[in-house]
């Protein structure tokens, strides 16, 4: 009998033990005393990698871009507010550690009314009605203060509940713990998913709708359950930001929080095991620590992500794996041959650029390199930039 | 004479003033192989369109198995019996072969997604596609991406598509489109072994194979059925003759 | 009537504005199949050129000027980036132009700060076109009507009087067909572009002067155009410029109208307590959702928009 | 953005994110200064007001340090909260990772509301280590009313209190007979409605409020179908919380129309109305101030002086933040240390000489009581209007004062207190 090879969505390549390593001591970082800080941003990097997974389901696997996700991860967050919040939950003896169900229960909801007249279109008609449900939700959220809190949202205590393992989760570390381990568990449901046959539909639906829909299956059927799975699993993911912020405001649905997801999940790779999180690095990294640096920093972002998309379809988790499987192939030293000069070249002229756009851009406000470099410095890193880019493009000839 | 599987009675479609399909009637029986011909833009294709759920006819009835299929859903069209192909390759490129197959075969047996298991945990459904895949013979592609393939392998994929989920009428458009003489050979013997047990329509170009393995063969000139009845007939049909011979060579011959 | 007549004729000044966009996303999106994300950013481009030009020159200069290098970018956005994308399909293409949004807007606030600039009509606008009904219509808001009027009628001269308009219009029905008469069917996309991206700059030269020009105008402006296309039906112009009409006008008239809902659904009062909250609310705060509403509701029952040939 | 922090580690910041917080920690911990976190709004919409509050910030902490024998210096260390109530979660850890013990900052009641929880929260969880929270600029009543912390002082009076000095003064216009609000849709937009008809309704029973307009903030492109509601109100006067572009195009839609009317404003000295107000707002468009630009002493002569040569772009609109270094400096004095908890109890019912006279921290809430001003725009004269604003020949001139005795507004706060 011949072995047919069974589809595997997100195949890592890299070793399971090592992987799993890796992220159970991304999961002890307390241990290691890492400071409150980072571990806020830690949680905010598993926070922002449960929801892009959610997201990846959609995009990723379906190809269903939505520009409205936030609404899901926006109600569970606040369905887990109003949980913390509420009195008789705490009376019933609900532990914190389940939090996140309730949020997960409040995306599903969410779906289950919004997902209806999203998914009975694909491609850019199912783009244009997300964007204009996430509108309409973001816009309800101002109109209702009663149920959102208004322009101030609303507060919650993390520690109001007490929890099965721990007494509390009010100090970070504990947090830390609790919140990196439902992201973990979130990813790895929606991975699980993109295993299942509904997540074979997913794909066959992103190729072909029409085509499926001949061999007997709806389409708009299947994307309604991938969006049901999708904006249940955001709506954890929001409520796991509820646990860590301890706040949920209008922003929670806001389209910026929709952009953020669409952003990561393509920067990070929409197809790849490890895409939603790297792509949840890079944004926490690039918002929380560059920021700090230039104010430019959206720009960069921005400029990254159309990079993206129109030379590394596949992500940074793509590029990753392209220099892994060349590594392979070729040695450390064949890799310095062929990539030395490319890398270099495409190094020398962001570098150039980056240092231009500061110092045109904040001379009169002094910060950043336009501190050190004289004016007439942003005239000769142009002129640089362009010499280094025209190496760039001569050596990527040669890699042709 | 077997019972009509299939029957459109005054079958008729437009696109604003300009009439497409004008009152098309004619019966398929069970189990036949049932060839549509026709001049270039005679509507085959769009024949299928509306057989098949993708174009819903403006008045007429279409009865498969005796129920009126005119305008319902293609989800239901399929999951009634009643499979199609593509004229062009229209499978799911990025996914393999063996997955497409499973693809059309989850969709016969009313699998919709479940998410409580893996996708390799539907044995039925694996069984199925290897002895598909041992059928149309692209067993050794079963794990190649399908947009990998080469052209006449897509076709037959296409095919296998179509005949995955076991239905009782297939429509096939243009099966050997775009294929060389030895592949097209090698196609009639797949078409007639699909044919066995169920009924078959399509649409070809190409007279040779249509003459060769068609029970009943339909002639359509602009929207309207000009003839119906035996390849004998059809072939010396004075009408058939005069239909075609405004056209060029091509287009008879495809 | 007091003030329903000035209503009425500020939806038809901003109506028309709106119309400017919303004009070029549908003859770009028809052609291309490309819903341009950047369309909005490329008002707002025109804005900031406009006011740049105006500083150096005179707002007439810019008026001219800015629309012009608002189309040609447009043409090289369309000829060294999207072409390329188009292969992959219209998801990278909408992707990208996402992108674009950002850095544009990033790139406004860099090179001309965050806050408002100050473009203004020139003086010689700044008066009372008439009075009616002890309201005084300004002079600007005709402009706007006039501005919008005369492109609108050049870009339908354009495309239904002239010989390239006669292959634009080929291309439309049928890019391969036109291809094969030997057209480069390439140039007319970037061509129609290029018209489009020089509506979106017209509109911001004279609206960024009339309403208000800041680094936050493309958003606000982005989503609502989509809604209009959309209602309007997709690649249907008739339709874009009825939904323009009916979306600008739905804020004035919103506003003009001091109901609130539970005062409409008087009969039902005492149904629900939970509905409270929304019954509070008075129309014209129901303006900001309304189009959304319209747009989520044209697609799931009228997915082809009130206008549209085709659907989505 | 810390300045510091910048110039040490440009290259990391050439580098991009490679850049480790943990270093500027070191940086900073060599500083024997007391340092103060300022979280603005540096990006999106509101980043000009916040841009603006930094800059001042810097120039009135600059002139602290310098007085001669200052023993104890501020150093600021400024934050981009993006306006974002989870931005600001992130910062203020990071912050109070770095044994940073007092935060302050403007912004939107979001932010500054989040920002005061979290406070509350790390304080009871972190013993020995309490923060304050020191509130220059949201004027939201809930922070020093229900909401109220004992971390949190606010040094700005808040929507009512600015509410009764403008009401006091409209109530003596005896040509004011019908009044229209309009408002953005938004909290605080709400309160400055509320408040204004409460205090209306007792100051002049006669006065009637003929039209409430809530609209959407920062989303209305073209105000004149308000305006023609307006002018079919038969409104005489408005009253308005609206700020930046909401009330650059209000006025705009106003003037275009010729709708002759009195404005009430919060905000009219800044973020482009002068310059949109011009010729037409002369005489008729009152404003609410804590500031008096044509009256000011010789240090904030200073201060406006320097924030001129050294940002030009920037004007001076606000000046909480003044009192609020000097309250800080004063109440370290009081309590010999820079320690919060004695700080905030030395800040507790502390009085002393502000940029414009007396000001007072109320113990029970721990709200600044602080002369107002009530102004009229006009034409700078050199004498009442010192000088134009924004690049125009328009000023305000002061016709109303009010003392720190004088605001004084109830309040309903419920102070836990530290045992």
């Amino acid at each position: 009998m011949m072995r047919l090879q069974l589809p595997r969505a997100g195949r890592s390549g890299y070793g399971a033990p090592a992987v799993g390593a890796g992220l159970a001591l991304l999961v002890l970082l307390p241990l290691f005393g890492a400071s409150r800080y980072w571990l806020v941003l830690g949680m905010q990097v598993w926070v922002l990698a449960a929801y892009a997974y959610s997201y990846q389901l959609l995009f990723g696997r379906a190809g269903m871009l939505s520009f409205g996700h936030a609404v899901y991860f926006g109600l569970g967050a606040f369905a887990a507010a109003h949980a913390l919040n509420s009195r008789a939950l705490a009376a019933m003896g609900l532990p914190v550690e389940m939090i996140p169900l309730i949020g997960m229960l409040a995306g599903l909801g969410a779906a289950v009314v919004f997902g209806f007249p999203s998914t009975r279109r694909a491609g850019t008609p199912f783009a244009m009605v997300t964007l204009g449900i996430g509108e309409l939700v973001a816009a309800c959220f101002l109109m209702f203060p009663g149920f959102f809190g208004g322009e101030a949202g609303i507060s919650t205590n993390r520690a109001a509940l007490g929890g099965w393992v721990a007494a509390n989760y009010g100090a970070a570390d504990r947090a830390y713990v609790l919140i990196a381990l439902w992201a973990l568990a979130l990813g790895a449901m929606a991975l699980w998913i993109a295993r299942t046959p509904l997540g074979l539909l997913a794909r066959a639906t992103r190729d072909n709708a029409a085509r499926l829909a001949f061999c007997g299956i709806e389409p708009s059927a299947v994307r309604f359950r991938l969006m049901l799975v999708a904006g249940a699993l955001a709506g954890a993911a929001g409520a796991l930001s509820t646990l860590l912020n301890e706040i949920v405001s209008v922003e929670s649905v806001s389209l910026a929080m929709s952009a953020n997801v669409l952003l990561m999940t393509v920067v990070g790779g929409p197809a790849h095991a490890f895409g939603p999180l790297l792509g949840a690095l890079t944004l926490t990294l690039m918002q929380s620590v560059l920021s700090r640096f230039t104010h430019a920093w959206v720009f960069y972002y921005g400029l990254m992500f159309i990079l993206t998309v129109l030379f590394a379809p596949n992500g940074l988790t793509g590029i990753v794996s392209d220099v892994l499987r060349n590594a392979r192939q070729l040695g450390a030293g064949g890799m310095a041959r062929r990539y030395g000069a490319p890398v270099a070249a495409a190094l020398l002229a962001g570098l150039l650029a980056i240092g231009t756009i500061e110092i045109a851009f904040f001379r009169d406000e002094g910060i950043g390199a336009a501190r050190v470099f004289p004016a007439w410095g942003a005239a000769g890193l142009s002129l640089g930039c362009l010499a280094a880019l025209l190496w760039l493009r001569r050596s990527l000839r040669g890699l042709a | 004479m077997s019972a009509s599987i299939l029957s459109l009675e005054g079958v008729r479609l437009s696109f604003g003033h300009a009439d497409i399909i004008r009152g098309a009637s004619f019966s398929i029986r069970e189990g036949e192989i049932h060839a549509l011909i026709g001049p270039n833009g005679a509507g085959k294709s769009t024949l299928f369109h509306l057989i098949s759920g993708r174009l819903a006819p403006v008045s007429g009835h279409i009865r498969f198995r005796g129920r009126d299929i005119a305008g319902a859903r293609p989800s239901l069209i399929a999951r009634l019996g009643l499979s199609r192909s593509f004229q062009q390759t229209s499978a799911f490129p990025s996914l393999t072969v063996a997955e497409n197959l499973a693809i059309a075969v989850m969709g016969a047996t009313g699998e919709r997604g479940s998410i409580l298991r893996t996708s390799a945990a539907m044995p039925a459904v694996w069984a199925r596609v290897e002895a598909l895949l041992g059928k149309i013979g692209l067993a050794r592609f079963a794990d190649r991406i399908v947009a990998n393939l080469a052209y006449s392998e897509q076709r037959i994929l296409e095919i296998g598509l179509a005949c995955a989920g076991d239905p009782a009428l297939i429509l096939l458009d243009e099966p050997t489109a775009g294929m060389s003489r030895a592949e097209t050979e090698e196609m009639v013997p797949v078409l007639r072994a699909i044919a066995r047990g169920r009924t078959l329509v399509l649409v070809e170009h190409d007279m040779e194979v249509v003459f060769r393995i068609a029970d009943t063969v339909t002639v359509l000139v602009h929207g309207e059925v000009l003839v119906s009845g035996p390849p004998e007939a059809i072939r010396s049909d004075p009408r058939v003759r005069q239909a075609y011979l405004g056209q060029s060579p091509e287009a008879a011959h495809g | 009537m007091d003030f329903i007549f000035p209503a009425a004729l500020n939806a038809i000044s901003y109506g028309l504005l709106l119309f400017m966009l919303a004009a070029g996303l549908t003859l770009v999106f028809s052609l291309m199949g490309v819903m341009n994300f950047a369309h909005a950013s490329l008002y707002m481009l025109g804005a900031y050129f406009a006011y740049s030009i105006a500083r150096q020159a005179g707002f007439w200069v810019g008026l001219v000027a800015a629309p012009l290098l608002v189309a040609g970018l447009g043409m090289l956005i369309e000829r060294h980036v999207l072409r390329h994308l188009h292969a992959r399909g219209h998801i990278p293409e909408l992707l990208f132009t996402f992108g674009l949004v950002l850095v544009i807007e990033e790139i406004v606030k860099l090179v001309w700060g965050l806050g408002a600039v100050d473009y203004r009509v020139p003086p010689e606008l700044r008066g009372t076109l008439f009075e009616a009904f002890g309201t005084r219509f300004p002079m600007h808001k005709g402009f706007v009507i006039l501005v919008a009027l005369a492109s609108l009628g050049a870009i339908w001269w354009l495309i239904a009087r002239t010989r390239t308009g006669l292959v634009v219009r080929a291309a439309l029905a049928n890019p391969a067909m036109v291809e094969s008469l030997g057209h480069d069917v390439g140039r007319i996309f970037t061509l129609v572009f290029g018209l489009g991206a020089g509506l979106a700059g017209i509109a911001g030269a004279v609206g960024g002067a009339v309403l208000v020009t800041e680094p936050a105008m493309a958003a606000h402006l982005g989503t609502i155009i989509f809604v209009i296309v959309v209602v309007g039906g997709l690649g249907s112009i008739k339709g874009a410029f009825i939904a323009s009409l009916l979306i600008g006008g739905l804020e004035s008239v919103l506003i003009a109208i001091d109901v609130r809902l539970s005062d409409l659904l008087m009969p039902l009062k005492g149904l629900s307590s939970g509905l409270d909250a929304v019954l509070a609310l008075k129309a014209s705060q129901l303006a900001p959702i309304l189009p959304y509403l319209l747009m989520v509701a044209v697609l799931v029952f009228r997915p082809r928009g009130l206008f549209g040939e085709r659907e989505v | 953005m810390t300045r510091k922090f910048d110039r040490r580690h440009v290259l990391a910041g050439l580098g991009g994110s490679l850049a480790l917080p943990a270093l500027g920690a070191r940086g900073w911990a060599q500083s024997p200064s007391v340092k103060i976190a300022q979280l603005e709004i540096l990006s999106g919409g509101f980043a000009l007001l916040g841009e603006s509050n930094a800059r001042a910030v810097e120039i009135g902490v600059e002139e602290f340090n310098a007085r001669p024998g200052q023993a104890v210096k501020l150093e600021v260390q400024l934050f981009d909260s993006k306006g974002s109530a989870q931005e600001a979660q992130t910062i203020f850890s990071q912050v109070a990772d770095q044994g940073v013990r007092y935060v302050t900052g403007g912004g939107t009641s979001a932010v500054v509301g989040s920002l005061i929880d979290a406070i509350g929260r790390y304080n009871e969880r972190n013993p020995g280590k309490e923060i304050l929270y020191l509130n220059h600029q949201a004027i939201d009543p809930d922070f020093t009313n229900a909401r109220c912390s004992y971390w949190h002082f606010r040094f700005d009076p808040h929507v009512l209190m600015r509410m009764d000095a403008l009401t006091t003064f409209l109530a003596v216009d005896k040509s004011v007979k019908q009044v229209f609000l309009i408002n953005q849709d938004y909290a605080f937009g709400h309160q400055v409605q509320n408040g204004a008809k409460e205090q209306l309704a007792t100051k002049r029973r006669d006065i009637k409020i003929v039209g409430e307009e809530l609209h959407p903030i920062g989303r209305v492109k073209d105000f004149s179908p308000f305006v023609a509601k307006i002018k079919a109100s038969g409104a005489d006067t408005i009253i308005t919380g609206n700020f930046g572009s909401d009330l650059v195009l209000l006025i705009r839609a106003a003037n275009d129309a010729g709708l002759d009317v009195k404005f009430y404003t919060y905000y009219a000295n800044a973020l482009g109305a002068p310059t949109a107000l011009g010729e037409a707002g002369v005489g008729r468009t009152r404003l609410v101030t804590g500031m008096d630009l044509n009256a000011l002493n010789p240090r904030m002569q200073w201060i406006h002086k320097r924030l001129r040569e050294k940002y030009p772009k920037i004007e001076l609109f606000h000046a909480a933040y003044f009192d609020m270094i000097d309250m800080l400096g004063a109440a370290f004095r009081k309590a010999g240390s820079t320690d919060p908890r004695a700080v905030a109890k030395a800040l507790e019912g502390l009085t002393i000489e502000g940029i414009s006279g007396e000001i007072t921290m109320r113990a029970e809430d721990h709200q600044m009581l602080a002369p107002l001003f009530v102004q009229t725009f006009g034409a700078a004269d050199g004498v009442a209007i010192k000088k134009g604003i924004e690049g125009t020949n328009f000023g305000f001139r002061t016709e109303g004062r009010f003392k720190a005795s004088e605001t004084i507004q109830p309040h309903s706060c419920v102070m836990k207190r530290p045992g």
